[in-house]
C-alpha cells in the first residue's frame, strides 16, 4: 500500500483535491474566493509533492510506471495548473461553477499523470480519454457564449473521431503482437506495411492532441471559443503531457520503426512549423494567434523529438518546462486583458505599456521566450531542441527549422511592437490583482532563470 | 453456403463498420447522427479486439477487457457529447453541424 | 644639427593651430594673429638655422641626406612600416626655408588684411595647419609619411579655400580642390603600394637603394610590358600632377582663388602646388632610372601644361585667375625640367631653383593683388587701371615681380628660367621651343596684367583719404620685392643638385639672348595693347576667333570634367547603383515578405470552421502518411 | 582582473535601471557606462602589463565556468588584443550613446535598459571563447535593436525594424546551423564548442568546406556583406540617434569580429577556399556602397550606405588572409565604430535642431552651431580617410596588406577598394559641405550649439578617433599578437 502511495503520490494528491472539492460541493459550498484560495494552496502542495521524493517503480502489474523523470514531468504539469489557477483567477472568481471547473480540470490532470506513467496500451487509452473528455466539457463552461459551445462541440467531435481511429490502430497492434504491454510490443513491431499502418493510426492520436498539421484544425477554433483558463490548460498542460507520452511511446514501443518514424516526424515537423507560422502571421485575435503560435511550437518540439536519443528526451522535457512559463505568461496576460478590458484583438494591445507596464513586460517576455530570443529561456529551449535534432546530421531540416524561427519572430515582434506603441486615445490603466501578479511573476522568473541557470537542464539530464 | 466464420470475416466486418462510421461522421449533418457514427467506429474496434482475442491470442483476455473499457468510455464520451450538443442547441436553436461555423480562418 | 629644432619647425605651426582652434576667440581675441605669427617667426628662424647649418657643413664633398630622427608610427605586419621621421637633405633645407619664409610673410600680411574678420582666429589656425602640413611633407623621411602630410595639405587647402564658407562659390571651389587632388592621390596611393611592395621598405633612402640595386633591376617584374617600377613611378606622378595642377588635373587651382587672397599666395607660392614638384624631386633618383616613357610623360605633360595655361592666362580678365594660370604654367616649367633627364642632372637643379625664385615672386604677386583688390574691391581688370600713382609701393613691387616672372635679367626668374631652358635646349629641342614660346606668352600676359592694373585708363574712384594699405601689408611686399631682385644671385647649384655635389651652372649670355628677346617682345606687345585704353585687345581677340573663345573658356576642360562626373560617375554609376539597391535588392527582401503573406492568405481555406472538413483533413493526413510509408519504406 | 565584471556591470546597471524610478534612469545608465569604460580601460592596462611582464599566452584573464556542461558548452571567457580593442570601442560608444540620449523623455527607463542590455551583449560577445556562448551574446544584442527602432525610431520604422530583425536573425540562423553542423560533424570524442580547443584539434577540410560559408555569411549579414546589406540603410535611418550609434558602431562590428574569430580562425582552410569570393563581394560592397551613397539625400542614409562601403574594408581585409590585411580589418572595425557613431550622434543633434535630415534643406549651419558642425567635419574627414584620424590608419593597413598578395586578382581588388576613397571624398564633401557651408537656411536661424552632454559625447568619440589616428602603433601593439594567432592558423596548414 505504501508503495502505491509513494509512487502515485501526485495522482493521489490530485484525487484528494477532487474529493475535497466534491465534498465541499456536497455541503453548503464555499464562496468562490475562499474556494479558489484553498485550491491554489492544495495545488501548490501537489507541485511540491510531485517534484520531491521521486523513485522508480512499477505497480498494477507493470501498467503504471513511475521514475524520476516522469516525476519531474508530473511536477511540470502540476506547476502549470497551479500557475493557471493563479493567472486566470479573475475568470475563476467570476464563474458560477468553480468547484466543477476544478473537478473537471483536475480529472484531466489526473488523466495526464496516468498518461505519462502508462506502460500499457489499455492504461494509455483510458488515461488519454480521461485527460480529454473533461476538457471538452470544460470548453463549454462559458455557458452563455455561443462560441464556447461551438468550441466544445468541435473538440468533442474531433477527439471522438481521433480516439476512434487511434483505437483502430491499437486493435491492429494488439492483433499483430498479441500484447498490450509496451515492453512486449517493442519486440514485436516490424517494418512491415500493416505494422506501419497500425503505427500511423496510433500516432494520429498524438498528432491530434499535439495539433500537428494536418490534424490541428480544431485547435484554433477551440482556443478561441473556450474559456481562457481552458485554453491555457489545453495549450500548456495538455500539450506537455502528450509530448511526454509521445516521446516515451515512440522511444519505447516503436523503437524498431525508428527509421520510419524519423521521416514521419521530420516531415510533420516541417509542415507544422510552416503552416502554423503562416496562419499565425495573419491572425488578429489574440487567442487564435496564440493557438497558431503554439502549433508552430509543436513543430519545433518535433525537431527535438526527431533526435531519437536521451538528449531528445531531455531537450523536450526542458522545452516543455520553458514553454509552460512562456505560454502561460502570454495566456495569463490575455486572460487579464479579456476579463478586465474586454480585449480580444491584437490591435487593441496598442498602448498596453501605458496601461500596465507589468502586463506589457510579462506578455513581451513570454512572446520573446516563445520566439526564442535570448536571454529568455525559450532561446535555450529551442537551441537544445535544435541540437537534439541536429545530432542526426540532417542540417537541411535544421536549416528549415531556423528559417521558421525567423518567420515566427516576425509575428511575435509585431505584437511586441504594438504593446509598446502609444495608444491613439487615452485609455484607462489596468489593475492587476495580486494572485495574477504572483502567477505572472513565477512565469517571468521562470523565463529569465530557467535558461541562464544551467542547473535545471543538468538536473533533467541527470534524471534520464 | 455453410461457411465457418473466421478471423477474416470479422475483420472485414470491422473494417466495413469502421468506414461506414467514418463516412457517416463526414457526411451527416445532424450532430447526434455524427455521434452515432463515432459509436460505429468504436464498435468496429470492439469487433476487431474480440476477433483478435478469440482467433489469434486466445491465451489471455486482453482484447475482451479492452472492449469492455471501450464500451464504458464510449458511454462517458457520449454523455459529455450529448450534454455539449444540448448546450449547443440552447444557444444555436439547432443541432445541425453547419450552424456552428462561426470561428474560422 | 639639432634634432629638436627640426621637429619644432613643423610643430610650432601645429601648436598654433591647436591653440587657436581650441582656445579660439575666447582666449586670444584679436591677439590670435600675433600668436600665430610669432610661432611662425620662430619656425622661420629655426628653419634658417637648419638650412645654414646644413649648407654650412662642408665636411663631406657632397651634401647627403640624413635622417635625423625616426620612430615607427605604424608598423605593418609584413616588415613594412610607416616611420615618422625627418630627412634633411638639400631640398628639404631649401623647402623649409621657402615654406617658413612665405608663410611668415603671409602671416604678417594677413594681420592687416584679414583684420576684422569674424573668424580671424580660425583663419590663423588653418594657416598654422596648412604650414604644418607642408613642413611635415618636406621633412618626410618615408614615402607613406609624405602621403600623410600630402593629404593634410589637401584638407587644409580645403579649409582655407572654403574659409568664406557662406559663399557657395567658396564651397564649390574648396570641394573641387579637394576632390580633384584626391582623385590624383588615388594614383599616388597605388604607386606607393607598388613601390613599397617592390622595395620592401617605405623609407626613402632605403627605397632608392633597394630599387636601384642590380639585384632588383634584374629581377624586376613587368605588367603589360612596362616594368613595375615604372608603373609605380608613373602612378606617383599622377598624384604629383594632381597637387601641382598639371593638365588635365589643373582645374582646381584657378578656382582656389575663392579663398582669402593671402591663402592663394601660400597655395601658389610655397605649399600645395609645389608639393607635386617636390615629390618628383624627392623621388628623382628613381625617376632617373625609370624607363624613358615615364620621364617623357613628366616632361611632356609639364611642357604642355606650361603653354596651355599660358594661353588661357592671356585671355582671363580676373587678375587672380591670370595669376593662377601663370602659376600653373610656371609649375609646368618646373615639372618638365625635372622630366628632362641628362647626364649632369641640370634639370633638377634648375627646377628647384625655379621653385625657389617662383615662390618669392609669386607670393609677391598674390599679396600685391590682394592689396589691389582691397583697394578697388574687385577682381576684374576692367575695374582697375591707373593705379600706379595711387599705390606706389604696390606698383613697384608688382613691376619687379612681373619682370622676374618674365625672365628679364637680373631679376630672380631670369636665372632659374634660363637654366631650365638651357637644359631643355641641350636635351630636348621640341620642349625647348614650347618653353620659349611660353616665356614670350608669360611676359605678354604678365605685362598685360601690369598695364591693365596700373596704367591703361585713369583711375576714376574719388578715394582721396584711401590708404594703399597698412604697413603690415606693405612691409611683406617690400621684403618679397627685395627677395625678387636678389634671389637670382644665390649660387644655387652650389647647394642643390641631384647628387649633392656642387654644380656650377654657367650663365651663357649668348644663349640668354633668345629667351630674353622673346620676353621683351611679349612685354612690348603688351605695352602696345594695354598701356593706353584702346580697342586693340578686342580686335586682336576677334582676330583669333574661335581659338580666343576656347582659351577664354579655359579650353572647356572644366566642362569636360563636369560632364564626366555628372554624366559618368553620377548618372551612369551612382544612380544605377542606388536604383539597384532600392529596387532590386530591396524588392527581393520585400518579395520574400509578401510571398509569405500571400502563402498565408492562400492556405487559409484549410481552416474552414467546418468540423467535418477537419475530419476529412484528418483522414487525408493519415492516408497520405500511410501511402508515403507504403511506397517508400514498405519494401524494407 | 575577472572579466565577468565587465559583463556584470552592464547587467547590474540594467537591473538598477529597472528597479529605480524612471527619473534616475539616465544617471544610473551614465554611471554604469562610465564604470564600464573605467573597467575596460583598466583591462587594457592590465592586459598590456601582463604582456610586458612576458605573459605570452594567447588569451589572458582566461576563465572557464560550467554552463550546460552536458551539452558541451562552457562559459569560457578570455581576451586577446583584438577583443580588448573591440571592448574599448564598445565602452566609448556606450558612454557617448548614453550622453547623446540624455534628454530622452519617451519611456526612458526602457530606453536605457535596452542600451545597457546591448552593451552587455557586446561585451559578452567579445570575450567569449565558446561558440555557443558567442552565439548567445550575439542574439542578446539583436532584439534591443528592434525595439529601439520600433519604439523610439522615426520614418518607416515598422518596415525597417522588421527588416533589420529578420535579416539579422536570418544571419544568426545560418550561424547556428553552421555551429551545430560543425559540432556534430566532429568525431564524438572531440566534440566541443570551445574555440580554443577546436582551433587546436583542427577541423577536417570536408567539414570546413560547408560550415565556413554558413558561419561567414551569417556573421557577414551583421557586417553588411553584399548582397545582405539591405537592412543597413533602412535600419540606421529609422533608428533613434543612440540606436544608430550602437547599430553601426557596435553591432556591425559583432559581425566582423565573428567572421574573424568564429569563421576564419577556426576554419582556415575553408577561408582559403572561399577567400576569392569574399574578396569579390567585399570589393563590390566597397565600391557599390560608395556609389550608392553618392546618390543619397538623407544624412542618415548617407552614413548608412557609407557604412556598407566601410565595412566592406573589414571583409576585404579578412578575405585577403594576410596578417597586415587582417590587422587592417580590425583597425577598420574600431575606426568605423568610432567614426560612424560620431557621425550618427552629430546627425541626431543636427536633426533635433533643424528638424530635417535632408541635405538639400540645410546649409550654412557652421555659423549657428560651430561645435557640432566642426565635429561633423572631423567625422567626415575620418570617413574619407584623412591622416591623423583613425580611418586613414585602418584603410591604409588594409590596402598595404591587400597589396601583399602578388597577383592580378588581389591587386585589382585592392585598386577597386582604393578607388572608393575618391568616391568617399565626393559624397562626404557634398553632404558635409552642403550642411555646413553656403548661405544659412531658415531652419537654422536661432538654434543653439551643442549642450554639455552632447559636447561630452562628441568629445569622447573624437578623442578615440584622434588617439587611434595619431598613435596607431599603440593599437597595433595591442592587436597584432592576436592577429598573429589567427594568421598562424593558415601558416600551419
Amino acid at each position: 500500500m505504501f508503495e502505491y502511495l509513494h509512487l502515485m503520490k501526485s495522482e493521489a494528491m490530485v484525487l484528494l483535491i477532487i474529493f475535497i472539492l466534491l465534498f465541499i460541493k456536497l455541503g453548503k459550498g464555499l464562496p468562490n474566493d475562499t474556494l479558489l484560495s484553498v485550491v491554489q494552496l492544495l495545488l501548490l502542495c501537489t507541485v511540491v509533492v510531485s517534484f520531491g521524493f521521486n523513485d522508480t517503480g512499477r505497480i498494477f502489474n507493470g501498467m503504471f510506471l513511475h521514475n524520476t523523470l516522469v516525476g519531474f514531468q508530473k511536477g511540470i504539469l502540476a506547476l502549470a495548473v497551479y500557475i493557471i489557477s493563479l493567472v486566470c483567477s479573475n475568470w475563476f472568481r467570476q464563474t458560477e461553477h468553480l468547484a466543477e471547473v476544478f473537478v473537471l480540470m483536475l480529472s484531466a490532470l489526473l488523466g495526464m499523470f496516468l498518461l505519462i506513467s502508462a506502460d500499457n496500451l489499455l492504461m494509455f487509452y483510458l488515461s488519454l480519454e480521461l485527460s480529454s473528455i473533461p476538457v471538452a466539457a470544460l470548453a463549454n463552461f462559458d455557458l452563455n457564449r455561443r462560441k464556447s459551445s461551438e468550441a466544445a462541440m468541435k473538440m468533442i467531435m474531433n477527439s471522438a473521431l481521433a480516439s476512434g481511429i487511434m483505437l483502430f490502430g491499437i486493435s491492429l497492434i494488439y492483433g499483430l503482437t498479441g500484447s498490450l504491454d509496451f515492453a512486449q510490443i517493442w519486440g514485436q513491431v516490424k517494418t512491415e506495411p500493416i505494422h506501419m499502418m497500425a503505427f500511423v493510426f496510433f500516432f494520429a492520436a498524438f498528432a491530434f492532441k499535439l495539433s500537428v498539421v494536418p490534424f490541428h484544425l480544431w485547435t484554433a477554433d477551440v482556443y478561441e471559443g473556450a474559456p481562457v483558463p481552458v485554453t491555457a490548460f489545453l495549450s500548456a498542460v495538455s500539450k506537455g503531457a502528450v509530448t511526454f507520452a509521445m516521446v516515451n511511446v515512440l522511444a519505447k514501443v516503436f523503437a524498431n520503426l525508428s527509421g520510419s518514424w524519423y521521416v514521419l516526424v521530420v516531415g510533420l515537423s516541417v509542415v507544422t512549423m510552416l503552416v502554423g507560422n503562416l496562419f499565425a502571421i495573419r491572425q488578429d485575435n489574440i487567442l487564435r494567434f496564440l493557438a497558431f503560435s503554439s502549433i508552430a511550437q509543436v513543430g519545433f518540439i518535433l525537431v527535438g523529438v526527431s533526435g531519437q536519443n536521451d538528449q531528445a528526451t531531455v531537450a523536450t522535457t526542458y522545452f516543455i518546462l520553458v514553454y509552460v512559463f512562456s505560454n502561460l505568461a502570454a495566456f495569463g496576460v490575455a486572460a487579464v486583458l479579456l476579463s478586465e478590458a474586454g480585449i480580444t484583438r491584437i490591435e487593441q494591445l496598442k498602448g498596453l505599456y501605458t496601461r500596465s507596464p507589468f502586463l506589457a513586460w510579462a506578455l513581451s517576455l513570454g512572446l520573446f521566450s516563445l520566439a526564442g530570443v535570448p536571454p529568455a529561456a525559450g532561446f535555450f529551449g529551442k537551441m537544445f531542441l535544435l541540437m537534439a535534432g541536429a545530432s542526426k546530421g540532417n542540417y537541411v531540416f535544421i536549416g528549415i527549422a531556423t528559417l521558421n524561427m525567423i518567420i515566427s519572430l516576425y509575428y511575435y515582434l509585431r505584437v511586441v511592437r504594438l504593446i509598446f506603441t502609444s495608444a491613439d486615445k487615452d485609455v484607462a490603466s489596468l489593475q492587476v490583482s495580486r494572485p495574477v501578479m504572483f502567477g505572472l511573476g513565477i512565469c517571468i522568473a521562470g523565463i529569465i532563470f530557467t535558461g541562464v541557470i544551467s542547473w535545471i537542464y543538468d538536473h533533467i539530464q541527470s534524471l534520464v | 453456403m455453410n461457411v465457418e466464420p473466421g478471423l477474416f470475416h470479422f475483420l472485414v466486418i470491422g473494417a466495413v463498420l469502421f468506414f461506414i462510421g467514418i463516412y457517416g461522421f463526414l457526411t451527416r449533418r445532424n450532430l447526434i447522427t455524427m455521434l452515432m457514427s463515432v459509436e460505429l467506429i468504436l464498435n468496429s474496434v470492439n469487433i476487431n479486439f474480440i476477433a483478435f482475442n478469440k482467433y489469434l491470442w486466445p491465451g489471455t483476455l486482453d482484447g475482451s477487457f479492452f472492449t469492455v473499457f471501450i464500451i464504458a468510455i464510449a458511454a462517458a464520451e457520449a454523455a459529455v457529447a450529448i450534454a455539449i450538443i444540448i448546450n449547443l442547441f440552447r444557444s444555436h436553436q439547432s443541432i445541425n453541424v453547419e450552424v456552428a461555423e462561426e470561428m474560422k480562418y | 644639427m639639432n634634432t629638436t629644432n627640426i621637429i619644432l619647425i613643423p610643430l610650432l605651426p601645429l601648436l598654433s593651430f591647436i591653440l587657436l582652434g581650441l582656445g579660439g576667440k575666447r582666449l586670444f581675441g584679436d591677439k590670435a594673429g600675433w600668436i600665430a605669427s610669432l610661432a611662425m617667426l620662430i619656425s622661420f628662424v629655426l628653419a634658417c638655422g637648419v638650412a645654414m647649418n646644413y649648407f654650412g657643413d662642408h665636411s663631406a664633398d657632397a651634401y647627403v641626406g640624413k635622417v635625423v630622427f625616426s620612430f615607427p608610427w605604424l608598423p605593418f605586419g609584413n616588415g613594412l612600416k610607416i616611420n615618422m621621421g625627418a630627412l634633411v637633405d638639400p631640398i628639404t633645407s631649401l623647402m623649409l626655408f621657402v615654406v617658413t619664409f612665405i608663410s611668415l610673410m603671409v602671416h604678417i600680411f594677413s594681420l592687416a588684411y584679414m583684420k576684422g574678420e569674424e573668424r580671424f582666429h580660425i583663419y590663423y589656425a588653418f594657416l598654422g595647419l596648412f604650414t604644418f602640413s607642408m613642413l611635415g611633407l618636406v621633412i618626410s623621411s618615408n614615402l607613406f609619411q609624405i602621403y600623410i602630410f600630402w593629404e593634410l595639405v589637401g584638407v587644409s587647402s580645403f579649409l582655407l579655400i572654403g574659409f568664406y564658407y557662406q559663399k557657395n562659390a567658396a564651397l564649390a571651389a574648396a570641394k573641387k580642390a579637394f576632390i580633384v587632388t584626391r582623385f590624383a592621390d588615388l594614383g599616388f596611393l597605388i604607386g606607393i603600394l607598388v613601390l613599397s611592395a617592390e622595395a620592401n621598405t617605405l623609407d626613402f633612402q632605403q627605397l632608392m637603394i633597394n630599387l636601384s640595386s642590380p639585384e632588383y633591376t634584374s629581377a624586376a617584374g613587368e605588367f603589360m610590358g612596362i616594368s613595375v617600377l615604372s608603373w609605380g613611378l608613373a602612378l606617383v606622378f599622377i598624384g604629383a600632377a594632381g597637387k601641382s595642377a598639371m593638365f588635365p588635373l589643373h582645374i582646381w587651382l584657378p578656382d582656389a582663388m575663392e579663398g582669402p587672397t593671402p591663402v592663394s599666395a601660400l597655395i601658389h607660392a610655397a605649399t600645395m602646388v609645389v608639393a607635386g614638384v617636390f615629390l618628383v624631386a624627392r623621388l628623382y633618383p628613381l625617376y632617373s632610372i625609370a624607363e624613358v616613357g615615364v620621364q617623357s610623360l613628366i616632361s611632356s605633360i609639364g611642357a604642355f601644361t606650361a603653354i596651355f595655361a599660358a594661353l588661357i592666362a592671356c585671355t582671363q580678365t580676373d587678375i587672380k585667375r591670370v595669376l593662377a594660370y601663370s602659376t600653373v604654367s610656371q609649375i609646368g616649367f618646373m615639372m618638365f625640367s625635372l622630366g628632362i633627364m641628362s647626364e649632369d642632372h641640370l634639370g633638377y637643379t634648375a627646377s628647384m631653383f625655379h621653385l625657389f625664385t617662383h615662390a618669392i615672386f609669386k607670393a609677391l604677386l598674390f599679396l600685391a593683388a590682394g592689396v589691389i583688390i582691397h583697394y578697388v574691391h574687385s577682381n576684374e581688370m576692367q575695374d582697375m587701371g591707373g593705379l600706379a600713382k595711387k599705390m606706389p609701393v604696390t606698383h613697384i613691387v608688382f613691376l619687379l615681380a612681373c619682370l622676374a616672372i618674365a625672365g628679364i635679367p637680373p631679376f630672380a626668374g631670369f636665372f632659374s628660367k634660363e637654366e631650365i631652358l638651357l637644359n631643355a635646349w641641350n636635351n630636348n629641342r621640341p620642349i625647348f621651343f614650347i618653353a620659349l614660346l611660353t616665356s614670350g606668352l608669360t611676359a605678354f600676359y604678365m605685362f598685360r596684367l601690369y598695364f591693365s592694373i596700373f596704367w591703361n585708363k585713369p583711375h576714376h574712384e574719388q578715394g582721396h583719404g584711401k590708404k594703399e594699405g597698412s604697413w603690415f601689408e606693405l612691409i611683406p611686399l617690400m621684403i618679397l620685392g627685395v627677395g625678387t631682385v636678389l634671389a637670382g644671385f644665390v649660387p644655387f647649384g652650389e647647394y642643390v643638385s641631384a647628387d649633392g655635389k656642387p654644380h656650377h651652372a654657367p650663365i651663357d649670355l649668348q644663349f640668354s639672348l633668345g629667351p630674353v628677346g622673346i620676353a621683351l617682345l611679349g612685354i612690348l606687345l603688351a605695352a602696345w595693347m594695354y598701356f593706353k585704353a584702346s580697342s586693340k585687345p578686342e580686335k586682336t581677340a576677334a582676330g583669333f576667333g574661335v581659338f580666343y573663345k576656347a582659351a577664354k573658356h579655359k579650353f572647356y576642360i572644366d566642362e569636360i570634367w563636369l560632364g564626366f562626373t555628372k554624366g559618368v560617375l553620377f548618372n551612369l554609376i551612382g544612380r544605377p547603383a542606388a536604383w539597384f539597391d532600392r529596387n532590386v535588392i530591396d524588392t527581393l527582401v520585400k518579395g520574400a515578405g509578401s510571398a509569405t503573406q500571400s502563402a498565408a492568405e492562400g492556405i487559409k481555406g484549410m481552416q474552414s470552421g467546418k468540423v467535418q472538413q477537419y475530419g476529412l483533413y484528418f483522414l487525408f493526413g493519415i492516408i497520405i502518411i500511410v501511402s508515403v510509408f507504403l511506397f517508400t519504406q514498405g519494401g524494407r | 582582473m575577472n572579466l565577468l565584471w565587465i559583463v556584470g556591470v552592464p547587467l547590474l546597471t540594467g537591473l538598477a535601471i529597472v528597479l529605480a524610478p524612471a527619473r534616475h534612469a539616465r544617471m544610473i545608465a551614465l554611471g554604469g557606462a562610465i564604470l564600464q569604460m573605467a573597467l575596460v580601460i583598466g583591462l587594457y592596462f592590465s592586459f598590456t602589463h601582463e604582456r610586458e611582464v612576458g605573459n605570452v599566452f594567447p588569451l589572458l584573464f582566461e576563465k572557464q565556468y560550467q554552463w550546460f556542461p552536458s551539452l558541451g558548452f562552457s562559459l569560457h571567457i578570455g581576451v586577446d588584443g583584438i577583443s580588448v580593442a573591440m571592448m574599448m570601442l564598445t565602452a566609448f560608444v556606450v558612454v557617448a550613446g548614453v550622453l547623446v540620449s540624455w534628454k530622452m523623455e519617451h519611456m526612458k527607463k526602457e530606453f536605457f535598459f535596452f542600451l545597457t542590455l546591448l552593451a552587455f551583449g557586446a561585451y559578452g560577445f567579445f570575450m567569449s571563447m565558446d561558440l555557443m556562448v558567442l552565439f548567445f551574446f550575439l542574439e542578446v544584442a539583436v532584439i534591443p535593436k528592434y525595439l529601439f527602432i520600433s519604439i523610439w525610431g522615426s520614418g518607416n520604422k515598422t518596415y525597417s525594424a522588421n527588416k533589420l530583425a529578420l535579416m539579422l536573425m536570418g544571419g544568426s540562423a545560418l550561424i547556428l546551423v553552421g555551429i551545430l553542423g560543425l559540432y556534430f560533424s566532429l568525431p564524438p570524442e572531440s566534440r566541443t564548442f570551445d574555440m580554443v580547443k577546436l582551433a587546436e584539434t583542427g577541423i577536417g577540410f570536408e567539414i570546413q568546406r560547408w560550415v565556413f560559408p554558413l558561419v561567414f555569411v551569417g556573421f557577414g549579414v551583421f557586417t553588411a556583406l553584399f548582397p545582405f546589406h539591405t537592412w543597413v540603410p533602412d535600419g540606421h535611418s529609422s533608428a533613434p540617434t543612440a540606436g544608430s550609434m550602437f547599430l553601426a558602431g557596435i553591432s556591425m562590428k559583432l559581425g566582423g569580429y565573428g567572421c574573424l574569430r568564429a569563421a576564419t580562425y577556426l576554419m582556415p582552410e575553408g577561408a582559403h577556399e572561399y577567400a576569392n569570393i569574399i574578396i569579390v563581394l567585399a570589393s563590390i560592397a566597397i565600391i557599390y556602397g560608395a556609389f550608392a551613397t553618392m546618390m543619397q539625400k538623407d544624412l542618415k542614409y548617407i552614413n548608412a550606405y557609407s557604412s556598407i562601403s566601410h565595412c566592406g574594408f573589414v571583409l576585404l581585409g579578412i578575405g585577403m588572409l594576410t596578417k597586415t590585411a587582417i590587422t587592417g580589418a580590425v583597425f577598420q572595425m574600431v575606426s568605423h565604430g568610432l567614426m560612424t557613431a560620431l557621425f550618427f550622434a552629430i546627425i541626431g543633434m543636427v536633426y533635433e535642431r533643424t528638424h530635417t535630415r535632408l541635405v538639400a534643406q540645410m546649409g550654412g549651419l557652421l555659423k549657428v552651431m560651430p561645435f557640432i558642425i566642426s565635429a561633423m567635419f572631423i567625422a567626415g574627414f575620418c570617413s574619407l580617410g584623412l591622416p591623423g584620424l583613425s580611418g586613414f590608419v585602418a584603410e591604409m593597413t588594409v590596402f598595404v596588406g591587400s597589396w601583399e598578395t602578388k597577383d592580378v586578382f588581389h591587386r585589382t581588388a585592392t585598386v577597386i577598394g582604393a578607388m572608393s576613397i575618391v568616391v568617399t571624398a565626393v559624397y562626404i564633401l557634398r553632404a558635409v559641405g552642403q550642411v555646413a557651408m553656403g548661405p544659412l537656411v531658415a531652419s537654422g536661424e536661432g538654434v543653439d550649439d551643442a549642450r554639455w552632454y552632447e559636447r561630452w559625447s562628441v568629445i569622447i568619440l573624437i578623442a578615440g578617433i584622434l588617439v587611434m589616428g595619431l598613435a596607431p602603433f599603440w593599437l597595433y601593439e595591442l592587436v597584432s599578437p592576436g592577429v598573429e594567432i589567427i594568421v598562424n592558423q593558415f601558416a600551419g596548414k
